[in-house]
C-alpha cells in the first residue's frame, strides 16, 4: 500500500516508507497509552437519555483506536501502557463538524455543470492544507468534507480527520450533497431560479427511478433513494425547505437539511418525517428567534447539530445554551448527532470500544466559555495543548500564525 | 405636447370670466355643509361683492332679481378646501444654498402651472405655498388662491410664515440640528448687538457726547428682517419635521419660536412625544405606512392621522401632486378607515388649516361675512364617485367640470365609443 | 428498507385521524341581518348566511332560519361579499426567482415551487379581503411557465392550491428581451448573449415554440416509437388542444393586436393580461370575444421594468370595455404601485363602471375566467365559505374588511 | 429600606461572602455583610434568593444603545457634536439594557472621520434612560485607525499626522477667547469713563454745544452697508467656494468661504489705498457676503480704510479726553476647539480607538507630545505587544469583541486582524497590571457581556479580575467609581441578582435594582 505522497511545499510527493522510518523510529512498535481523568464522558445520550459517564477512570488507546474503556482494561495492558493523567479535568468525545468545505469552496464546486452528483469530494481533499491546523485548537476532531452549495447536486462527501502533520480521509464516500440555496442559482448557467433547480432534481430522480440503464450520476441518486447514502440538502428559505422536503417525500428518502434558516416555518414536517438539521453557526447579533431555533428544534424532537466555521462550533453551542437549549442536547449536538446525521456513528462521535481515539479535555463544563481547553487528541495523538505527564509533544498550532 | 396646449386652454377661459365679485350671486343647493354650523337642506347662499351675505333655507330667502343664479339644486355645496402647507406651483422649490431666509416664494410662483389647475379640479380654494424641505431657513411663503393671471391677483395673504426644515440629506442629522441652532443663535446675536448699539447711542446722547438733534436712523439689515421677525415671534415659522428622530429637537425649538410643525411619516416611535404638541400640526400627504418589526418580521400598518387624533392633537391634511393621495375624498376615506370621525376629517381640510394660517375669519367655512369660496360637488365629499362640478372663488365661477381639458383627455375614449350608454347610470340595470 | 414502509402506514393513520376530527366537531355559524352582495345576483338586505364545515349551507333573506345550536354573529349595518379573487397577482419574490432565465421559453416550470404562505403580500391581500389569487411566473421570459390558483391562507402551498396548472403565461412586447445582448463578436462571457434582443425576436420565439408543438402534435399520431416530446412542448400541445388556457401579457396597442393575431394563427384561446391600451382595440377584442384581465385601473403611470412597454393608461378604459360588452376582470397586475384590489374596483366605479359590475369584476367574473365558479366567486349553497364582512359598502373609500373568512375560518382581524 | 439576601455576594471591593445580605436605604447602599448580623427595621422589603448570586450592577464601557440607525450612520460628527443630543428611547430590543443587568453605560457612535463627537454616560431604565448628571459630555472620541482593510503603513502615518494638526491652533483660540473677555470688561469701564467725562463736560459748557465731528463720523461709518432691496435677494451671491452647483449642501469648510470675502476686502482696500483714492467711507460691499450674520456690517468697520482716520483723530485733539471705545469682536464659537481645550486641561478624557500596534504607538506618542492627561485606548487588539509603554504612560484600555475568534477566521491571510486573539488579551493586560474594561462594543451584544468575561476566563484570566473588568474598572475609567462599580457603603444601590454564577453560559438575571429602585424582576 505504497502511497506516493509529496512533501507539501507546492504539492510535491513524499515516499511514505522513507518518511516514517526517518522521522519517528519509535512508532513501529506503538506502545499503548492509558489516559486517566476524574470524569470521562463515553457518549452523550440521544434526545433525553442521559450520557454514560465514568468517574476517576481511564481509557486504553491502541493504534489510534480505543481498545478498552474503564473497568475492562486488562491489568497487564494497564501496566505496560504509557500513562497520561489529566487529574481534575473532564474528557469528552471530540467535536464532529457535520459538513464544511474548510474554506476551499472553489475546489469543491464544479463550475460548468450544476448537476454533478458522482464527483467525489475526497479527491479535492488536500491533507496538508493549513485550515486543518485550526481544527485541533477548536476541539474538532473529525469533519464531513462536503461539496460546495454552489452546485444543485455537488457530489459525494467524505469523512476526514486532521493529523499531527497531515490530515487523512477516514471514509471516502459518506454522504451526497445537494443545494437549493441562492448560491446554487446565482451562477450563469441552468438553473437560475428555484423552479428550475427543483425541476432539474425532480427530472433526474424520476429518470433514475424508472430508467433501465443509467449513468454513474443517476446511480448515486439510486443509492440515495435506496437509503444506502444520506442526502444532505442545503436549503434556507421556506420555499427551498418545502421543495426539499416534498422532493424527499416523493422519492422516499430521509434527507438532512443544511442551513434551515426558516426551520420554524416547517417544524411540524421536520419532526413528523424525522429529518435531521445541520444549522449554520449562531451569529450573536442575529434575531432572538434565530438564536432560539436550537431550543425549538430540541423541543420538537428534531435531531440537529452545528456546522460551518470550526472555530465557532463550541461558541454556537454555548450561545444556544444561553438562549434556552438543554445542556445534554447541546453536548450531543457537538458530538453524537453530527456523526449520526452523516452516518459515521460507529467510528466517531463517542469513546466506545472500537471508535477512533478522538477526545477533548476541558477543566469544567465545556459549554461554559470560562472552562479552559486543556488538550485535543486525534487518533491517539495529542494535537493541541500540553499532555501533563508525558514529554511536551510537538503541538501542531495553537499560537497564531499557522505552522 | 399636452402641457403647453393645456396652459393655453386655461388662459383663454380666464379672460372670458367677468371681473371678480362685483355683483350679487345666488347658489341654490340640495345640501349645504357649512362645516362649523348645521347642514342645510335645499338652501340658498347669497354672495355680495365676493362675500357671503346670507345662508338660509330656500323657503325663507328671497333672491333679488339682479343676482346671477347658479342652480345646484341636485348637488352638495361646501366651502373650498384649504391647504396649510404645499410647495407646488413653483418652477423650483429649493434654493441651492442652505441659509436663505430673505427669499420669498412670490418670485417663483407660476400662475399658469398645471398644479393650480389640479387644485381647482379637486376643489381647493386656498393654498399656502412655501419653499421646499431641502434648505435650513428657506424663505417666506404666501397664501394664494389657485386662480389668477398674476401673483398679485392670486395673493390672499403675505408674510404668513418662514419655512424651516430639519430634513438632513445624506445622513447628517446632528449636523443639520447644529446648523439650525447656530443660524438662530447668530440672528439673536445680531439683534442683541443692534439693540446694544442703540442703547449706547441713547446713553451717549443723554451724556451729551452726541448732539440732541441727531436721530438714530440705523435700522435692521433688509436681508435679515424676515429672520429677525421670526426670532421676535412677529413671523410664524413652518418647521418640517421629517420623522420621529427630529421631533425632540423641534419641540425644543418650539419653546422659543412661534412654530407650526409639518410632520413627515414614521412617527410611531415618537408616540409619547406627540402628546406634548400644543398647537395644530400639518401632516404629510402619505398618511399610511407599513413598518416591519425586525425581530418578529411581522408587518404593521400605521396611520399618522390616527396617532395624532389619539394624542388629541388637531391636524391638517395635505394633498400629493399625483397618485391616489392627491384626491381629498381618498384622504378623507383613509382617515375614516383608520377610526377618525367624519367631522374631524372634514375639518382637517377646512377650519384647522384656516386657523393655522390665521385666516379663520375669512375662509374655512360657510358663514356670513366670510369670503365666497364655494365648491359644488356632484355627491357626498367622502364618496369615491363624487366629482367637483363648479368652483366659485370670491363670488366668481373659476372652474367648471364640463370645460376641464384634462378630464376630457382622460375620458375621451368614453366619448369616442358610439353609443352614449357608457355612463354609469346605464350599468345600474345590468 | 423497512423504514419508509412503516412511515407510510404511520402517515396514513394520522391523516385519517385528522379528517375524523374535523367532521366530528362540525361547527355551524350563522351570520344574521347583514346586507349581502352574493355576486352575480341582486343584493339581499338583512339576510342570513349559515356556514359550516368550510361550505355555505344556506343563504337568503327572512326565509332562512338559523339552525339551533349554531353560533350566531350579528352583522347589523355591515355588508358581506364573496371573497375577492385577484386574477393576476404579483408575489414578492424578486425578479430572479420569478423566471428561469437560462432559457427564454420554459413552458413547463411551475410558479407553485416559489410560494411562501407567510409572504407579507399575501397577508396584505388577505387584510383587504382577497381570498384567492391566480399567480403566474414573471414577465422576464417569453413563455414563463405554468401559473396556479391558490387561496391566500394556508400552512403549506400544497394545501392552498385550488387549481394547480391554471394557465401558461406568454409575454408580448420588448420586456423579455431587455436583458439579452446581441452576439457581435468580442467576448461572449455570459448566457445572456442570445436571442431575442428585439420585439420581433420575442414574437419569433413564440411562433417557433408553437410551431414545434404543432409539429409534435402531428408527429405523435404518426410514429409512436420516437422519443417523447420535451416537457415544455407537451405543455404547448395542451394549449393548442385547448386543454390549458394561455394568458398573454400585452400592454400597448401593438402588442394587443399581435397577441390576437398569434392566437388566431395557431388557433388557441387566449386571455389578455394588463391590456392598458384595450380601449384602442376594443372593437377587435369584442369581435374575438376575448377576455381581458385589466391591470390596476387606478394607476396613472406604469412603473417597474414594464414601463418600456406600457402606455399612458386612460381612466375611461373600464367604461369602454363595459359598454362594448367585452368580458373583463380587474386585477392588481404587475404594477408595483397598484392599490389593494377593492380600491382598484372603487376607482373603476369612480371612472364610470356600475357598482354591481365593479364588484362582479373582482368576484364571480375571475372565478368564471379561471373555471372555478363552481367552488368560489360567489355566495351560494354548497360553495366554499370564502367571504368578507365589510364595515361599509365595499366601494366606499372608508370601507374596512372587518373580518375575512377562508373555508369558513376567520383568517385575519386587521383592525 | 430594601434588603436582598442571597447564597453568595460578590462585592468586588472585598472577598466573596457566603449567605450574604445587601441593605439599601433610599438610593445608596447602607451595608453589606453576613445574613443575621444586622437587625432590620420593621417595614423593609426583603428579597430572598437562597442559591442566587448578588453582583454589583454591570457597567458597559462602550456601547451604542439608544441610538437609532440614522444617528449610527451620521457621517457629520465632529469634535463639537454632543451624542446626548441625538439619543432616543425607541423601545427596540437594543434599548433594554437593564434586563441584562447593565445599570450604567457609556454611549458613543462609530461614525464620522476623525473626531467622532463626545460620548455620554447614561443610566438605562425599565423604559427610557437618564443621563448621568454632569457626564453628558463624558469623553471625546478620536478615531486613529484605518480599520481591518489592508492599508499601507505610510497611509496610516499621514492620518496620524493629520490628527496631530487638530491640536495646534488651540492656544491661539484660547488666547483669543481670553483677550475677548478682557477687552469686554475694558470696553465697559472705558465706556463708563467716556460717558462721565462727557456728562461732566456738558454740565460745564452747556452753552458751547461744540459739534463733535469725529464721533459722528465714527457713528456714521458704523452704518451697515446699504443692502440691495430684498426682492432681488436671489442675485448670485459672492464667489461660491466648494460645494457643487444645484447641490443643496452648504459649501464644505464653511469657514473657507468667509475667509475669501475678508481677504478680498483687504486686497480691495489696499489697492484703494495704493491708488490714493480720497474716498474714506467703506467700499460698497460689491462682494455681497451671503453670510446672514450681521458680520458684514461689523467687518466693514474693521477694514483698514477706517483706521487711518481714527489714528489721525487721536493726534489732532490730544487734550479732548477719552475717545469712544470700540466694541471688541466676538471670536467665532468653535465647540470642537473648546472640547480639545478641555481634553488638554484633563477635564475631558480622550478616547482613542486604535487597533494595530503602530496605531497604538502613534496614540501613545500623541499623548506624550500633547501631554494629554487622561487617555483611554479603545479596542486595542494589538495591545499585548505595547503593554510596557501603556503601563508607563498610565493609559487605560477598553476591550470589545472579547468573543472566540470574533475578528475573523484564524490564519486567514487576507484578513490582517485574524492574527489578533481578543480573548487572550485580557490575561496579558492583567498580568502587566494595566487597568482594562471589557465592553460590549454594540448594543446588540449587551446581553453577552458576562459571556465575554467568561471567554477571557477561559483563556487564563482569574474570575475576580474578570468580574472587576465589567464592574469596578469601567467605573474608574469613566470617573464614576465613587458612586458605583462595587457593593460598598454609600455607593449607589446598583445591585443585580442571577440564578447561577454570572459566568455560566445559561446565567439569567433575576432582579435588577438601580439607585434603590427595582427596575427589572424576572417573571
Amino acid at each position: 500500500m505504497q502511497i506516493l505522497m509529496k512533501r507539501r511545499t507546492t504539492g510535491a510527493l513524499l515516499f511514505t516508507a522513507l518518511c516514517t522510518a526517518h522521522l519517528c523510529p519509535t512508532q513501529l512498535s506503538a506502545q499503548d497509552v492509558l489516559v486517566q481523568a476524574s470524569k470521562i464522558v463515553v457518549a452523550y445520550g440521544e434526545g433525553s437519555t442521559a450520557a454514560t459517564v465514568l468517574t476517576d477512570s481511564a481509557l486504553l488507546l491502541r493504534d489510534g483506536k480505543i481498545a478498552f474503556v474503564g473497568a475492562d482494561i486488562p491489568a497487564e495492558a494497564r501496566r505496560a501502557a504509557r500513562v497520561v493523567d489529566y487529574g481534575k479535568a473532564t474528557i469528552s468525545p471530540g467535536f464532529v463538524l457535520a459538513a464544511t468545505t474548510l474554506g476551499r469552496d472553489a475546489d469543491l464546486a464544479e463550475g460548468a455543470l450544476a448537476f454533478t452528483p458522482d464527483l467525489r469530494a475526497a479527491e479535492a481533499f488536500d491533507p496538508w492544507q493549513k485550515e486543518l491546523a485550526q481544527l485541533a485548537t477548536a476541539g474538532v476532531t473529525s469533519f464531513g468534507l462536503a461539496p460546495s452549495p454552489r452546485n444543485v447536486a455537488g457530489g459525494i462527501g467524505a469523512l476526514a480527520k486532521a493529523g499531527k502533520k497531515q490530515g487523512r480521509i477516514e471514509t471516502a464516500e459518506a454522504f451526497v450533497g445537494f443545494s437549493l440555496t441562492r448560491a446554487a442559482r446565482s451562477q450563469e448557467r441552468m438553473p437560475t431560479s428555484l423552479m428550475g433547480a427543483l425541476e432539474m432534481l425532480r427530472d433526474s430522480f424520476k429518470t433514475a427511478r424508472v430508467g433501465v440503464q443509467v449513468g454513474p450520476d443517476l446511480a448515486v441518486l439510486r443509492q440515495v433513494m435506496s437509503g444506502q447514502r444520506r442526502a444532505l440538502i442545503h436549503a434556507d428559505t421556506f420555499a427551498e425547505l418545502n421543495g426539499a422536503l416534498d422532493l424527499a417525500k416523493n422519492f422516499n428518502f430521509a434527507p438532512v437539511i443544511i442551513g434551515a434558516r426558516d426551520a420554524d416555518k416547517v417544524m411540524a414536517k421536520l419532526a413528523e418525517r424525522g429529518v435531521g438539521v445541520v444549522l449554520a453557526p449562531l451569529n450573536p447579533k442575529a434575531r432572538i428567534a434565530d438564536l432560539e431555533l436550537p431550543k425549538k428544534l430540541a423541543k420538537a424532537g428534531v435531531p440537529f447539530c452545528f456546522a460551518g466555521r470550526p472555530d465557532q462550533l463550541r461558541f454556537s453551542a454555548a450561545l444556544a445554551v444561553r438562549y434556552g437549549l438543554d445542556r445534554n442536547v447541546a453536548n450531543a449536538a457537538l458530538t453524537r448527532t453530527p456523526a449520526n446525521l452523516i452516518g459515521a456513528l460507529t467510528t466517531v462521535g463517542s469513546l466506545r470500544q472500537g471508535c477512533g481515539a478522538d477526545f477533548v479535555v476541558f477543566e469544567g463544563d465545556l459549554l461554559d466559555l470560562g472552562s479552559r481547553h486543556v488538550a485535543t487528541w486525534v487518533d491517539g495523538e495529542n494535537l493541541h495543548g500540553e499532555s501533563p505527564a508525558g514529554a511536551k509533544t510537538s503541538q501542531t498550532t495553537n499560537s497564531a500564525g499557522g505552522r | 405636447m399636452n402641457h403647453s396646449l393645456l396652459r393655453i386652454a386655461i388662459v383663454c377661459t380666464t379672460i372670458a370670466i367677468p371681473a371678480l365679485g362685483q355683483d350679487l350671486v345666488a347658489i341654490k343647493a340640495k345640501t349645504i355643509h357649512t362645516i362649523t354650523g348645521p347642514s342645510i337642506q335645499d338652501g340658498v347662499i347669497l354672495l355680495q361683492n365676493g362675500r357671503i351675505k346670507t345662508i338660509a333655507k330656500a323657503s325663507d330667502v328671497e333672491i333679488p332679481w339682479s343676482a346671477t343664479v347658479i342652480d345646484a339644486s341636485d348637488k352638495i355645496v361646501m366651502p373650498t378646501w384649504v391647504l396649510a402647507h404645499s410647495s407646488g406651483g413653483m418652477r423650483g422649490s429649493n434654493e441651492s444654498m442652505q441659509n436663505v431666509p430673505w427669499l420669498t416664494v412670490a418670485d417663483a410662483i407660476d400662475p399658469a402651472s398645471t398644479y393650480f389647475e389640479g387644485m381647482l379640479r379637486n376643489g381647493v380654494g386656498t393654498v399656502h405655498v412655501l419653499p421646499g424641505n431641502n434648505t435650513l431657513l428657506a424663505g417666506s411663503g404666501l397664501v394664494v388662491r389657485p386662480f389668477g393671471r398674476t401673483v398679485e391677483d392670486m395673493t390672499v395673504a403675505a408674510n404668513t410664515g418662514m419655512k424651516m426644515s430639519l430634513l438632513a440629506r445624506g445622513g447628517s442629522r446632528l449636523q443639520k440640528i447644529r446648523e439650525m441652532r447656530r443660524a438662530i443663535a447668530e440672528i439673536r446675536e445680531y439683534l442683541a448687538n443692534f439693540h446694544r448699539e442703540k442703547a449706547e447711542f441713547e446713553k451717549e446722547q443723554a451724556a451729551g457726547a452726541i448732539p440732541e438733534d441727531k436721530k438714530w436712523e440705523k435700522e435692521i439689515d433688509r436681508k435679515k428682517q424676515a429672520a429677525v421677525d421670526l426670532i421676535e415671534k412677529k413671523l410664524k415659522g413652518w418647521l418640517y419635521v421629517p420623522s420621529f428622530a427630529e421631533l425632540d429637537e423641534a419641540l425644543r425649538m418650539g419653546k422659543d419660536l412661534d412654530l407650526n410643525f409639518v410632520l413627515g411619516a414614521n412617527l410611531d416611535e415618537a408616540m409619547p412625544l406627540l402628546t406634548k404638541l400644543k398647537a395644530a400640526v400639518v401632516l404629510d400627504d402619505a398618511l399610511e405606512y407599513f413598518e416591519t418589526d425586525p425581530e418578529t418580521r411581522k408587518e404593521k400598518q400605521y396611520c399618522s392621522a390616527k396617532m395624532l387624533a389619539d394624542a388629541g392633537v388637531p391636524f391638517a391634511l395635505s394633498l400629493a401632486s399625483s397618485g391616489p393621495s392627491s384626491y381629498p375624498w381618498w384622504q378623507f376615506g383613509t382617515c375614516v378607515r383608520n377610526g377618525i370621525s367624519r367631522q374631524q376629517a372634514l375639518e382637517a381640510l377646512t377650519m384647522v388649516p384656516a386657523k393655522m394660517l390665521g385666516l379663520s375669519d375669512q375662509i374655512g367655512s360657510l358663514e356670513v361675512g366670510k369670503l365666497g369660496n364655494i365648491q359644488i360637488l356632484t355627491g357626498d365629499p367622502l364618496q369615491a364617485t363624487t366629482w367637483v362640478d363648479t368652483v366659485v372663488l370670491e363670488g366668481a365661477v373659476v372652474y367648471e367640470r364640463s370645460k376641464d381639458p384634462r378630464l376630457k383627455y382622460l375620458f375621451e375614449a368614453a366619448k369616442k365609443a358610439d353609443e352614449p350608454k357608457a355612463t354609469s347610470k346605464k350599468d345600474e340595470g345590468k | 428498507m423497512t423504514r419508509p414502509i412503516v412511515q407510510v402506514l404511520l402517515q396514513a393513520s394520522v391523516t385519517l385521524l385528522l379528517t375524523a376530527l374535523a367532521t366530528a366537531q362540525q361547527e355551524v355559524t350563522a351570520y344574521t341581518n347583514a346586507h349581502i352582495l352574493p355576486g352575480g345576483k341582486p343584493t339581499i338586505s338583512n339576510a342570513t348566511m349559515v356556514v359550516s364545515g368550510g361550505k355555505i349551507l344556506a343563504l337568503g333573506g327572512a326565509d332562512v332560519k338559523v339552525p339551533d345550536g349554531a353560533k350566531v354573529i350579528d352583522c347589523k349595518g355591515m355588508t358581506i361579499t364573496p371573497g375577492l379573487i385577484d386574477a393576476s397577482f404579483q408575489s414578492s419574490n424578486n425578479q430572479q426567482d420569478l423566471n428561469e432565465q437560462s432559457e427564454e421559453v420554459t413552458p413547463h416550470l411551475r410558479i407553485l415551487d416559489n410560494i411562501d404562505p407567510e409572504d407579507p403580500l399575501f397577508r396584505r391581500a388577505r387584510n383587504n379581503g382577497v381570498t384567492a389569487v391566480h399567480i403566474m411566473p414573471g414577465t422576464r421570459n417569453v413563455i414563463g411557465g405554468l401559473g396556479c390558483v391558490i387561496k391566500t391562507y394556508g400552512s403549506d402551498p400544497k394545501s392552498m392550491v385550488i387549481k394547480a396548472d391554471a394557465s401558461m403565461r406568454i409575454v408580448m412586447g420588448a420586456e423579455p428581451s431587455n436583458g439579452n445582448r446581441a452576439i457581435r463578436g468580442g467576448r461572449v462571457n455570459s448566457m445572456y448573449y442570445r436571442r431575442p434582443t428585439s420585439r420581433m425576436g420575442v414574437i419569433w420565439s413564440v411562433r417557433r415554440a408553437f410551431y414545434d408543438a404543432k409539429e409534435a402534435l402531428t408527429k405523435t399520431q404518426g410514429a409512436p416509437g420516437d422519443a417523447p416530446p420535451s416537457p415544455g412542448t407537451q405543455i404547448m400541445m395542451q394549449v393548442l388542444q385547448g386543454k390549458l388556457t394561455a394568458v398573454t401579457t400585452a400592454r400597448s396597442e401593438q402588442d394587443l393586436r399581435t397577441a390576437l393575431r398569434i392566437a388566431e394563427e395557431f388557433g388557441y384561446e387566449t386571455v389578455i393580461d394588463e391590456a392598458q391600451d384595450a380601449y384602442m382595440v376594443a372593437d377587435e377584442l369584442a369581435k374575438k370575444n376575448a377576455v381581458v384581465m385589466l391591470g390596476a385601473p387606478s394607476a396613472e403611470t406604469i412603473s417597474g421594468s414594464a414601463a418600456q412597454d406600457g402606455s399612458a393608461p386612460r381612466s375611461g378604459t373600464v367604461a369602454v370595455l363595459a359598454s362594448k360588452g367585452i368580458r373583463f376582470v380587474i386585477t392588481t397586475g404587475t404594477n408595483p404601485s397598484a392599490l389593494p384590489l377593492i380600491r382598484e374596483a372603487m376607482f373603476a366605479h369612480r371612472f364610470g363602471l356600475g357598482p354591481q359590475l365593479a364588484l362582479d369584476a373582482i368576484t364571480i367574473e375571475p372565478a368564471k375566467l379561471l373555471g372555478l365558479d363552481d367552488r368560489i366567486g360567489s355566495l351560494a349553497t354548497g360553495k366554499d365559505a370564502d367571504f368578507v364582512i365589510w364595515s361599509h359598502n365595499p366601494l366606499d373609500p372608508a370601507a374596512v374588511a372587518v373580518s375575512v373568512h377562508i373555508n369558513g375560518m376567520s383568517v385575519s382581524q386587521p383592525r | 429600606m430594601t434588603v436582598i439576601e442571597a447564597g453568595t455576594v460578590h462585592p468586588v471591593s472585598g472577598p466573596e461572602i457566603k449567605n450574604g445580605v445587601v441593605v439599601i436605604r433610599g438610593e445608596r447602599i447602607l451595608a453589606v455583610g453576613q445574613q443575621g448580623e444586622l437587625e432590620l427595621p420593621p417595614n423593609t422589603k426583603v428579597y430572598k434568593f437562597p442559591n442566587g448570586h448578588i453582583y454589583p450592577g454591570l457597567i458597559d464601557a462602550s456601547t451604542d444603545a439608544f441610538a437609532d440607525a440614522g444617528l449610527r450612520s451620521d457621517g457629520s460628527l465632529n469634535g463639537g457634536s454632543k451624542i446626548a443630543d441625538g439619543l432616543m428611547w425607541t423601545d427596540s430590543r437594543d434599548d433594554h439594557l437593564i434586563e441584562h443587568g447593565i445599570t450604567t453605560a457609556y454611549i458613543s457612535i462609530r461614525a464620522g472621520s476623525q473626531l467622532r463627537g463626545q460620548g455620554a454616560i447614561v443610566r438605562p431604565r425599565a423604559s427610557g434612560f437618564d443621563l448621568w448628571e454632569d457626564r453628558e459630555q463624558a469623553a471625546l472620541q478620536l478615531l486613529m485607525t484605518k480599520g481591518p482593510g489592508a492599508s499601507h503603513a505610510l497611509q496610516r502615518q499621514s492620518q496620524l499626522e493629520a490628527i496631530g494638526r487638530l491640536f495646534d491652533g488651540l492656544d491661539k483660540f484660547r488666547e483669543a477667547k481670553e483677550k475677548y473677555e478682557e477687552e469686554l470688561e475694558k470696553y465697559e469701564t472705558d465706556f463708563e469713563k467716556y460717558l462721565e467725562y462727557h456728562a461732566k463736560k456738558n454740565g460745564k459748557d452747556k452753552e458751547k454745544g461744540k459739534p463733535n465731528g469725529d464721533k459722528a463720523k465714527k457713528e456714521e461709518s458704523k452704518k451697515p452697508a446699504e443692502a440691495k432691496p430684498k426682492a432681488d435677494g436671489s442675485e448670485p451671491a459672492g464667489r461660491r467656494r466648494g460645494g457643487r452647483r444645484g447641490e443643496g449642501r452648504p459649501p464644505r469648510g464653511g469657514g473657507a468661504q468667509e475667509m475669501s470675502a475678508e481677504t478680498f476686502e483687504k486686497t480691495l482696500a489696499t489697492i484703494m489705498a495704493l491708488l490714493g483714492k480720497p474716498k474714506t467711507e467703506t467700499p460698497t460691499t460689491g462682494s455681497q457676503d451671503p453670510k446672514p450674520q450681521g458680520r458684514s456690517g461689523d467687518r466693514a468697520t474693521a477694514t483698514p480704510t477706517r483706521s487711518p482716520t481714527k489714528s489721525g483723530g487721536d493726534k489732532a485733539k490730544k487734550g479732548e479726553g477719552p475717545k469712544r471705545p470700540k466694541y471688541p469682536k466676538k471670536p467665532r464659537p468653535d465647540p470642537q476647539k473648546e472640547a480639545l481645550l478641555k481634553v488638554l486641561d484633563g477635564e475631558l478624557p480622550l478616547r482613542i480607538e486604535a487597533h494595530r500596534v503602530d496605531e497604538l504607538l502613534a496614540a501613545l506618542r500623541l499623548q506624550r507630545d500633547k501631554e494629554i492627561p487622561v487617555v483611554v485606548l479603545e479596542r486595542a487588539y494589538g495591545a499585548d505587544r505595547v503593554t510596557r509603554k501603556i503601563a508607563a504612560q498610565g493609559a487605560t484600555v477598553v476591550l470589545t469583541d472579547v468573543l472566540p475568534n470574533s475578528l475573523g477566521v484564524p490564519g486567514d491571510k487576507r484578513n490582517p486582524y485574524s492574527k489578533f486573539d481578543p480573548t487572550a488579551l485580557p490575561k496579558k493586560l492583567n498580568d502587566e497590571g494595566i487597568p482594562f474594561a471589557i465592553a460590549s462594543g454594540t448594543a446588540r451584544l449587551a446581553s453577552l457581556l458576562p459571556m465575554m468575561a467568561a471567554a477571557a476566563i477561559g483563556r487564563g484570566l482569574s474570575e475576580d479580575a474578570a468580574l472587576r473588568a465589567i464592574t469596578l474598572t469601567p467605573a474608574e475609567i469613566l470617573g464614576i467609581a465613587k458612586d458605583t462599580g462595587s457593593l460598598t457603603r454609600e455607593k449607589f444601590a446598583d445591585v443585580i441578582v442571577t440564578d447561577v454564577p454570572l459566568f455560566a453560559s445559561d446565567s439569567r438575571v433575576l432582579l435588577v435594582v438601580a439607585k434603590g429602585r427595582t427596575e427589572y424582576e424576572a417573571k
